[in-house]
């Protein structure tokens, strides 16, 4: 046995992600929160910039012997993952600023977790084979099981089990989806021999049922990921427990990931009807729960399982559906991370979601954060003026016709109505004039100005929402870049 | 780039800009707001009465044959060439009067909202325009579905922000309605645009590249899509609540400009694109068309609330024009483009004096209006001409549409559409009958309510361009068709 | 036949371990049911490795259609799998401690997943 | 170009006229000047032409091209319609004179002034349009107006009804006029009239147009059975009346079948439907006229029967007839409403059971109403008797054949023809006694009532009735003038060249009508002297309600259209909201329903989730296993 050669330039963003965890570690011991916060940041951007460096035409490493297939491979979706990564990280992390400052969670674990989570998550981008794709998913779920359940309670506060609880669900059902996935990768081993991604096939021959129960434990295992219908149940409860920015993370970043993992399962193995079951089931049913949420971070997460259905209808399609998958994807967590954002502003610091009413007229007393929040729902529910959510629906939608999927493509537009239902209850409340009281009130505006108070924005969470609506702006004005990058 | 392809950007864009300055201003310059966004409404008229000199050669008679499609001036940008989508607008004889049509009324809804409620409103119009004006000029069949999306968000905020007692309902069935239609449309386009692989309305007009079976599909789709918005008789149920609780100019908009969305496409798209499945289709869509007119007709007889009746109304005059582009004949295809114009001009003017009499009497119930030609004597002389222009005086805009609707049906021939032209114009005379039933019961009669007969000057700025126009139209209806022969 | 027993063996274990997680109430008892089912992933991977060449050369009558199987990927992937369960143990028992530590229960009946819509009912 | 200052003057001062302000006094100068002007300059146009041009005027510009359909803008004038035209001019200017005295307090009569002037001008469109389209304009123009004249009266509260009424029922006709003007233009190609009486037409197509706009005609014509609107447009002002009975709207309807003869000609089955149409009119007409007690009711039910002799006229193949008549009825059908008008004016009702006496007060309405009535039933020498005779003859002359109406067509017009000379002659003669003679039994016990009238609050009548103030009068005393001559011009030979009339021969074929007519008078003056003071029309019995109803067409027309009409707009709007629109909203709730349902089950602890997470890992386990392989 001959000792590998190893090309490390492909490996840059890995060793920037990882090097990040690290250096957070290190800063932790010897500096105050400051340096840790700047490593985190430093370290996210230099990941994203090794990604760029590194781009998608670059050989794979770590390749078995005998050529093709290698268990590192850089590729235009990878690249672009692990920019997003890093993106999501950086924005996530400005998000924690003010409740980190409040103390609600030790500052130093709390980067390192999300650093650790980051290198994950461009590990699974990356990975060539399932061993490495696995454990890319569980080094980027790891961390979150902890980061759902990191807070602390000032004394005085009133404590709340709501995060511990909410991490013991999502750990609890993670573990199990992970027992399934690594069931379906070890059935389909063992039925077709293949590990890495380049070798799997659908099996024929007598083994062929194995190996295709393989195959789709193996997706139902990645589903639990992106919280896919009927193995979503974790997502509400962990989302509305967990501290909001942990929560913008689950529902962006953490999504990505599964969404990579699938959409390397189903670019090589049939899981077609398996998929489209799920697409179905999950839009369709999110979307419909929704509807009668009465919380924001529920609202949230119930809308991001319908998206999630949106981007597994064009997974159905197999590898063509994957780019649309991916620019769906990128799409989405632009835009769910500026709705996470504004809620994060417009909430006081180290508070949860709270009810919808809470929202009410928030949009008239700080504006620009309304603009940014209808932005979001509006590029969520595909329509104008955020034209990023438009331009995903339609790639979907093109794909899904172009391959004769054209019922999947109404099921899919259909659904983009219901969705639109609730978005726009939530935006229209923003707008909602102050509700009439019980008793006479000269100027229901003034009294509504004196019990809603407007909060102080964070420096930094309100630099999040800037750049992430200029980005969504951007994508929703030149998508192509993304294709570009994409292709 | 010539000055044309200028002005053809600039229609599209000069409202949309205008509707972010006017978002910026901050609320203590709320009147200088509004004046901007008054100043930007009217601005964008000068590129649209620039827009007919690039013309070369005639006014083009529509067909829907290959090649047909020849635009004064356009503009071709590539955008995003992964979802063929091309930043291409164009202008012709077809699109040419609503664009005007749409610039017109948001002038006259931007000046009527100067003395209203804030400068949101106006900044929303400004995007509505945009919205409908690049709806109208979009020569690519994504970019098509994008301004056709632009105006639905803006519209639910007018109808939800400055709305009556019921419009977060109303606003919420009219935006969830549409968007419902919006999504054959988008199916419809992404059919077309990756089964001829292109989505140029250059190229793909005629049918061009496109077999009968997607043919059929594409055009069941769209024409779905475009019933809904137009609407067309039995999809029409969102449009009686949105038009009842809208304010003013959002009634005005939605009626004069944004219903023809629906006919447009259905005219430039729909049958343009796939004139196969038009041509099967044709039976279904007139049949349904008939029965919009006879039905609307009789639903007005039966309402007791001013704007709701004009709203059911529109389904009646919609549903002419529909019956005009199901006939696939010339005549009927230039018979629904003036009657688009004209029930624009005639049904913008009706909501302007509904929304007059409203403020006035404070109800729109018709049993407690009366007695308006005692009371205030102008308001009633206007609201008796838009009445009878509206239910189609020969020699106002009114009548070219609904008569030669008929006349295209009868020209059609055979049983079924003979028995439709007859319905048609049964209806016709329905429409009388519920238009002089309104007049009988706000402008006859003993005075109820106190009404204040002064006429504001930015009514009369409102009305009197609509009035003169709807004559104008009805003595010459070559000003939409074009004056060459 | 050869590789009968690990297979049966493993799926034993893994129904062993969802009988665990769906019937235990116990926070703990349901980690150590995730653990049966990894190792019953486990057990299936290194036997997979044994009898792979005879499962795809045997069998497989068009056997070009497989590269040759990848020399104890298996064990390999079995290896990873222990780590991941590992790390999965240490965090958890982490997290069901600070769940201890604030409800004094490892009970999980008690975890709901609606807790705040039931006080917005009012 | 010329022609067309004739309908654009008064069109165009119309329009000017309706920006008038309304008001009182000095304010009413601009819109009288307004008013007066255009129906002069139209008089003077056409008398212009009438002396100056010798061969017809013609002149048509492109208007519009609507696919395969060319329409152009266009204007003739032959000598026939100069001599229409003139009739509605004059006419016209009469009641905008008359107007002046009898609204002179009305605060809303400047829009009335310009809307006379619009409806002046749309009739004189029709009559002067060389393109079916213009005609069209011209014909639903008038249909408006006529609309807001007649319910010009604020006071009355059936004024706004009878608008309706007269709209409507024309406009249901106008469904038919248009659609018969679709099939004829669609056939030709073009809308220009000359060439679409060139154009050679199958049968079938033809007929069927054809009879589609006789429906449009019976509606403006209030021919049978669509008359049901004249007798109660009388809740206009009687100016309007005047207007609408004698120049405009009702002779519109004959105008266009003398204007298509030429196509009618080519169509025995128009033509018999046409004749039995007039038949039964001029029957319905007379014999509802006897026992209306409201005097205007007895006019406007003469005028249904006058319509259906011009109309019989055409049938019997003799347009030439019926121009003539025509042109006599609208100068005495006019002096008869103007002096109407007058009396009501004097007397402050229109019940000719509170009438009486008159002759005494009012001299010149008197006499200027004997003539009127005389013309109307027929006596020689005035107007109507040499243009009714003209229709006898003409009638008489078919039932030989040789026309292109069927014999019998011919036979049945001539005999109604004859059998209302009987009946006219009564009801005239009726109606003269009933107002002029006898005792004075003007006012009630309260004074006088006004029921139906004119729009003036602050009018009082004057302590005893007298004829009318100077504008009001020498109106009447013009129109007195053609309504006494006009007949004679029969012998003028430039006038009959116009009107292609024959030569007035009177044999002995006229003693049949005269006989008739003597009985007629004589029976109703018997009645009169029988029993002093008691209406005549008592000695009908109990035909007389059926009469004095219309024999209850209006209530048939309601049983049969309107309350079918209401109820389908009932079941269909019912069906709008339970059906469709429930269908919308039903699936709203649905969905949200279902959205609930589904949140519900969500609302279980962990390890319910679990279980039920697991189930649906096993269930599509499943499901990819057995379907999977396939797909």
């Amino acid at each position: 046995m001959t000792a590998q050669s190893v090309d490390h330039v492909s490996l840059l963003p890995l060793y920037a992600a990882a090097g990040t965890a690290v250096l957070v570690l290190l800063a932790d011991l010897f500096f105050g929160r400051r340096v840790v916060l700047g490593a985190l940041t430093a370290g996210g951007i230099a990941t994203a910039v090794c990604a760029i460096v590194v781009g998608g035409s670059r050989a794979g490493t770590f390749c078995a012997p005998g050529g093709g297939a290698c268990s590192w491979v850089p590729s235009p979706l990878a690249a672009v993952a692990a920019v997003v990564f890093a993106g999501l990280t950086v924005g996530v992390l400005g998000l924690s600023i003010p409740s980190l400052r409040l103390g609600t969670a030790p500052t130093g674990e709390f980067c390192f977790l999300l650093a650790s989570s980051m290198t994950g998550g461009v590990v699974v981008g990356y990975a060539g084979d399932l061993i490495t794709l696995i454990v890319g998913v569980e080094t980027l779920t790891l961390p979150l099981y902890l980061l759902v359940g990191l807070r602390r309670f000032a004394p005085g506060e009133k404590v709340s089990t709501a995060p511990a609880s909410a991490s013991i669900t999502f750990f609890l059902i993670s573990v199990v989806s992970t027992a399934i996935a690594l069931l379906g990768a070890a059935l389909n081993y063992a039925a077709t021999g293949a590990l890495h991604l380049d070798r799997l096939l659908n099996a024929t021959g007598p083994f062929a049922p194995v190996a295709d129960a393989g195959v789709a434990l193996l997706v139902i295992g990645l589903a639990f990921k992106v919280a896919a219908v009927p193995l979503h149940a974790w997502a509400p409860a962990t989302y509305e427990g967990a501290p909001l920015p942990v929560a913008a993370y689950l529902s962006t970043a953490s999504k990505l990931g599964g969404v990579l993992a699938l959409a390397a399962i189903v670019a090589r193995l049939d899981a077609a009807a398996l998929t489209a079951v799920l697409a179905v089931l999950t839009m369709t049913v999110g979307n419909l729960v929704a509807l009668r949420q009465t919380r924001m971070v529920r609202l949230l997460a119930w809308s991001s399982i319908a998206q999630a259905g949106y981007i597994l209808a064009a997974l159905a399609l197999g590898a063509p559906g994957v780019a649309p998958a991916a620019a769906y994807a990128v799409f989405f967590v632009v835009l769910e991370l500026i709705a996470f954002a504004v809620v994060v502003a417009l909430r006081p610091p180290g508070a949860d979601g709270g009810p919808l009413l809470a929202y009410r007229g928030a949009g008239r007393r700080s504006p620009w954060l309304g603009a940014s929040l209808v932005l979001a729902f509006a590029g969520l529910a595909g329509l104008p003026p955020g034209l990023a959510g438009l331009f995903a629906k339609v790639t979907v939608v093109d794909a899904l016709i172009d391959n004769n999927h054209g019922w999947l493509a109404g099921v899919v537009a259909l659904n983009a109505v219901i969705g639109l239902a609730y978005y726009v209850r939530a935006s229209a409340l923003l707008y909602a004039t102050p509700e009439r009281v019980g008793i006479a009130v000269a100027d229901p505006a003034l009294l509504e100005a004196a019990t809603h108070p407007r909060l102080p924005v964070s420096r930094a969470v309100g630099a999040v929402v800037v750049a992430a609506s200029l980005v969504a702006v951007a994508l929703g004005f030149a998508p192509q870049v993304l294709f570009d990058a994409l292709g | 780039m010539t000055i044309y392809q200028v002005a053809l950007v600039a229609v599209v864009l000069l409202p949309a800009v205008g509707a972010g300055v006017v978002a910026v201003f901050p609320a203590r310059l709320d009147r200088a707001a509004r004046i901007t966004g008054t100043a930007f409404a009217a601005v964008t008229l000068l590129p649209i009465i620039l827009l007919p000199f690039a013309r070369q050669a005639g006014w083009t008679a529509y067909t829907a044959s290959p090649g047909a499609l020849r635009p004064w001036t356009e503009v071709d940008v590539s955008w995003v060439p992964a979802l063929h989508l091309d930043f291409h607008l164009g202008v012709d004889g077809v699109s040419y009067p609503l664009v005007a049509l749409t610039g017109l009324l948001t002038v006259l809804c931007a000046a009527y909202s100067l003395k209203g409620p804030g400068r949101a409103l106006i900044a929303l119009l400004l995007v509505l325009e945009a919205g409908i004006a690049g709806t109208f000029l979009s020569f690519d069949l994504i970019l098509f579905f994008l301004f056709f999306e632009v105006v639905l968000l803006p519209m639910y905020a007018v109808i939800a922000g400055w709305g009556g007692d019921d419009r977060r309902r109303a606003a919420r069935k009219f935006v969830l309605y549409t968007l419902f239609g919006s999504v054959f449309l988008l199916l419809g386009v992404v059919t077309v645009a990756v089964s001829a692989g292109t989505a140029d309305l250059r190229e793909l007009t005629g049918g061009a590249g496109l077999d009968r079976t997607t043919q059929y599909a594409a055009f069941t789709l769209l024409a779905i899509a475009f019933a809904v918005k137009a609407p067309l008789w039995p999809l029409h149920t969102w449009l009686p609540d949105a038009h009842t609780q809208a304010p003013t100019v959002g009634s005005v908009i939605l009626a004069g400009v944004l219903l023809k969305m629906g006919t447009y496409g259905l005219i430039r798209v729909a049958v343009g694109v796939t004139p196969q499945g038009a041509e099967k289709a044709a039976p279904v869509l007139g049949i349904l068309a008939a029965a919009a007119i006879v039905a609307g007709s009789l639903i007005c007889l039966r309402q007791t609330e001013l704007k709701r009746l004009i709203a059911y109304s529109s389904v009646g005059h919609m549903g002419f024009v529909l019956l005009g582009i199901a006939t696939l004949t010339t005549t009927g295809l230039q018979a629904a483009l003036i009657g688009n114009v004209a029930h624009g001009l005639i049904t913008g003017l009706l909501f302007f004096l509904a929304g007059a009499i409203k403020d006035r009497a404070h109800t729109g119930e018709l049993a407690d209006l009366g007695g308006l030609r005692e009371t205030a004597p102008r308001l009633a002389g206007v609201l008796g001409f838009a009445a009878i222009a509206s239910l189609g005086l020969p020699g106002l805009a009114g009548f070219w549409g609904e008569a030669f609707a008929v006349v295209a049906a009868i020209q059609r021939g055979g049983g079924l559409w003979t028995t439709l032209a007859v319905l048609a114009a049964i209806g016709g005379a329905l429409t009388a009958a519920y238009f002089l039933r309104l007049l009988r019961r706000v402008t006859h009669g003993p005075a109820a309510a106190p009404v204040s007969p002064v006429i504001a000057g930015r009514e009369w700025l409102a009305w009197a361009p609509l009035a003169a126009l709807i004559l104008a139209v009805g003595l010459a209806p070559a000003l939409v068709t074009g004056a060459l022969p | 036949m050869h590789a009968v027993i690990p297979y049966v063996i493993a799926a034993l274990l893994f129904a062993l371990g969802v009988y665990g997680v769906l019937r235990r109430r116990n926070a703990i008892l349901v980690l150590m049911a995730v653990e049966l089912m990894l190792n019953a992933v486990n057990l299936i991977l290194v036997a997979a490795d044994a009898s792979i060449k005879s499962t795809l050369s045997g069998v497989q009558p068009e056997a070009w259609a497989y590269p040759a199987p990848e020399p104890k990927a298996g064990a390999i992937f079995a290896l990873f799998v222990i780590v991941i369960a590992a790390a999965e143990v240490g965090v958890g028992l982490a997290i069901v401690l600070q769940y201890y530590r604030l409800r004094r229960a490892v009970v999980l009946d008690e975890v709901p997943l609606h807790e705040h819509e039931e006080q917005e009912a009012r | 170009m010329i022609v067309a200052l004739i309908p654009g003057v008064p069109l165009l001062l119309g329009l000017i006229g309706l920006l008038l302000p309304p008001g009182d006094g000095e304010r009413r100068r601009p819109a009288a000047t307004l008013g007066i002007v255009g129906a002069a300059a139209a008089l003077l146009v056409t008398l212009g032409l009438l002396l100056f041009a010798h061969k017809p005027v013609e002149a048509s510009t492109h208007w519009v091209t609507l696919g395969s359909v060319e329409l152009t803008f266009g204007f003739s004038a032959g000598m026939a319609a100069l001599y229409v035209a003139l009739a509605v001019a004059v006419v016209a200017l009469c009641v905008q004179i008359y107007s002046v005295a009898y609204l002179h307090d009305d605060p809303r009569y400047a829009p009335y002034a310009a809307q006379v002037s619009l409806f002046t001008g749309a009739m004189l469109l029709v009559v002067t349009s060389s393109d079916l389209i213009g005609t069209l304009i011209g014909w639903e123009v008038m249909g408006a107006c006529s609309y807001l004249l007649i319910g010009h009266d604020r006071r009355l509260p059936e004024a706004p009804a009878a608008a309706v009424k007269a709209f409507l029922v024309t406009r249901v006709g106008d469904v038919g006029f248009l659609l018969g003007v679709a099939l004829l233009i669609v056939d030709a190609g073009t809308s220009r009239i000359a060439a679409l009486l060139a154009h050679d037409y199958s049968t079938g197509t033809l007929t069927a147009a054809l009879l589609l706009i006789l429906a449009g005609v019976a509606g403006k014509s209030a021919q049978f059975p669509l008359h049901t609107w004249l007798p109660d447009a009388m809740a206009g002002p009687t100016p309007i009346s005047a207007l609408i009975h004698a120049a405009t709207m009702v002779a519109a309807g004959v105008y266009l079948v003398f204007r298509l003869y030429p196509l009618f000609d080519r169509s025995p089955a128009a033509l018999a439907v046409l004749g039995v149409m007039a038949a039964v009119t001029i029957l319905l007409g007379a014999l509802s006229a006897t026992a209306q007690d409201d005097l205007k009711r007895v006019l406007a039910w003469s005028t249904v029967s006058q319509i259906g002799y011009m109309t019989g006229a055409l049938a019997v193949g003799s347009p030439a007839a019926a121009l003539f008549h025509l042109l006599t009825h609208a100068a005495f059908k006019a002096l008869l409403f103007l002096a109407a008008g007058a009396v009501i004016h004097a007397v402050g009702t229109n019940y000719l059971s509170r009438m009486g006496g008159l002759r005494e007060h009012m001299p010149v309405t008197f006499w200027s109403f004997a003539v009127g009535l005389g013309a109307l039933a027929g006596v020689p020498p005035l107007a109507g008797f040499w243009s009714k005779e003209n229709v006898l003859t003409a009638a008489a002359h078919a039932t030989e054949g040789g026309e292109t109406a069927p014999v019998w067509v011919a036979w049945v017009v001539w005999l109604a023809a004859l059998l209302a000379v009987l009946i006219t002659a009564w009801y005239a003669t009726r109606l003269l006694l009933c107002a002029f003679f006898g005792i004075s039994r003007a006012h009630g016990p309260d004074g006088p009532d006004w029921e139906i009238g004119f729009d003036d609050a602050r009018y009082t009548a004057p302590a005893t009735p007298h004829d009318p103030p100077g504008a009001m009068r020498w109106p009447i005393l013009l129109l007195a003038v053609p309504a006494a001559l006009l007949g004679l011009a029969a012998y003028a030979p430039g006038f009959r060249t116009a009107l292609e009339l024959d030569d007035p021969h009177l044999d002995v074929a006229i003693v049949l009508p005269l006989v008739l007519l003597a009985a007629g008078a004589g029976a109703a003056w018997w009645l009169w002297r029988a029993v002093p003071g008691v209406d005549p029309a008592e000695a009908l019995g109990p035909a007389r309600h059926v009469f004095a109803n219309g024999f209850h067409l209006d209530t048939l027309q309601d049983r049969a259209v309107v309350r079918p009409v209401r109820a389908l707009a009932k079941v269909v709007t019912a069906t709008d909201e339970r059906v469709v629109d429930a269908a919308v909203e039903g699936t709203g709730t649905g969905t949200t329903g279902a959205g609930e349902v589904l949140a519900m089950a969500h609302r279980v602890p962990l390890p319910t989730a679990a279980v039920a997470v697991l189930a649906g890992a096993l269930l599509l386990g499943a499901v990819a296993v057995w379907f999977g392989g396939v797909a």
